[in-house]
């Protein structure tokens, strides 16, 4: 089962391991990105993220793909967020379930290491003397 | 022929809108469309990179455009 | 802030994942344990966890003490649960919060391959035609 | 001197009790212990491994036991 979603909504860990529980299951590994108060030294006030959202989706398939196939995953669960975060809000959530722990732990790193890399969705990063396109400049 | 373009993040900033129409000469590469769009706007040569998706797939420089084409700037990302 | 505990009640993902939150967390990663419905191709019932538990804490603890040290982790929560468990339960969670995404998935894979060596907690397979300690024979 | 020893998981099974006693000439090491109990259990003998902690810490053969001490049979863990 796969559960990739873009959501403007609040995300919710427990929704996301339950989404990949399975008998089959011995571990599951869950990767919660959360917004910082600071970067690089300066204060982060809020995210605004957006997306090209069907776009996003089928990147995000993509990396389900390849955790089905490379790590024989059982479940995996993709959400996004979209919109203006806080401080401590949750941008993305992936949890991926594996009949051992090994597998769990490779594949969500993968997943989040690609999804930074391919996924067309953008951060600006909110200070209080100005906004930033992350890692658009050099 | 007329490319319409959509745009994200920092290109919507640099382009000054959601979308822009290009007028460029048939066949047009992503290559060519890129070249084209750097030029009008010279702010794109200051980016890490940009990328660009063809009907929600990134497509390399040879790829040739066809009329009605959805075709999106894509700027650095930073999602997670 | 560590939270180390070993619970003879159903362990809780969402709980493990808000003790370790944090406004300068970047990252969050949760590991949970479940028990599969099998091992070895043999069909498990339940599971048996039995632990000496103030020592399996004081180990506990010594994880602890090197994730802070080797990763510059701001938070750790580990659950350990104890008694009989059914197939789908979850025997163990540990969750690690990070500035940086990296140190998270690197400090929560080493306390959980290292509780698995060290910490004195034995857990016995339950068939139905008979039980086996774990790992106790070669 | 007489060690109390508790016992837990599979050599709860192999002494058939939580606890047990034995005499042993002092000094005592862990190594002895160890070889006093394999001798007189010899089920412990077929185990993974058998490690020891004293007053809730692992010790090394070579450590030497007082009287009073808390001495635990750690049989191979299968925590998590």
């Amino acid at each position: 089962m796969r559960d990739i979603k873009i959501l403007d909504t609040p995300l919710n860990t427990q929704l996301c391991h339950d989404a990949v529980e399975d008998p089959a299951a011995g571990g599951i590994v869950v990767f919660v990105g959360v917004v910082r108060d600071q970067t690089k030294n300066r204060k982060v006030v809020q995210l605004v993220f957006e997306s090209y959202v069907p776009m996003a989706l089928k990147e995000m398939n993509k990396i389900a793909d390849l955790l089905y196939q490379r790590w024989g995953i059982l479940h995996v669960c993709i959400h996004h967020r979209i919109g203006v975060l806080d401080i401590g809000e949750i941008p993305v959530i992936i949890a991926v379930s594996t009949p051992h722990r090994q597998a769990a732990f490779e594949a969500c790193q993968y997943a989040i290491d690609t999804l930074k890399e391919t996924v067309p969705i953008w951060k600006k990063e909110i200070f209080k003397d100005g906004a930033v396109w992350v890692s658009a400049r050099p | 022929m007329k490319i319409n373009i959509v745009a994200f993040g920092i290109a919507k900033e640099i382009i000054n809108s959601p979308e822009c129409s290009l007028e460029v000469k048939t066949p047009c590469s992503v290559g060519s469309l890129k070249e084209t769009l750097m030029a009008k706007y010279e702010e794109f040569q200051k980016l890490k990179s940009i990328k660009f998706a063809i009907n929600e797939d990134y497509q390399e420089d040879r790829f040739l455009l066809n009329e009605g084409d959805e075709v999106v700037i894509i700027p650095p990302v930073s999602g997670g």
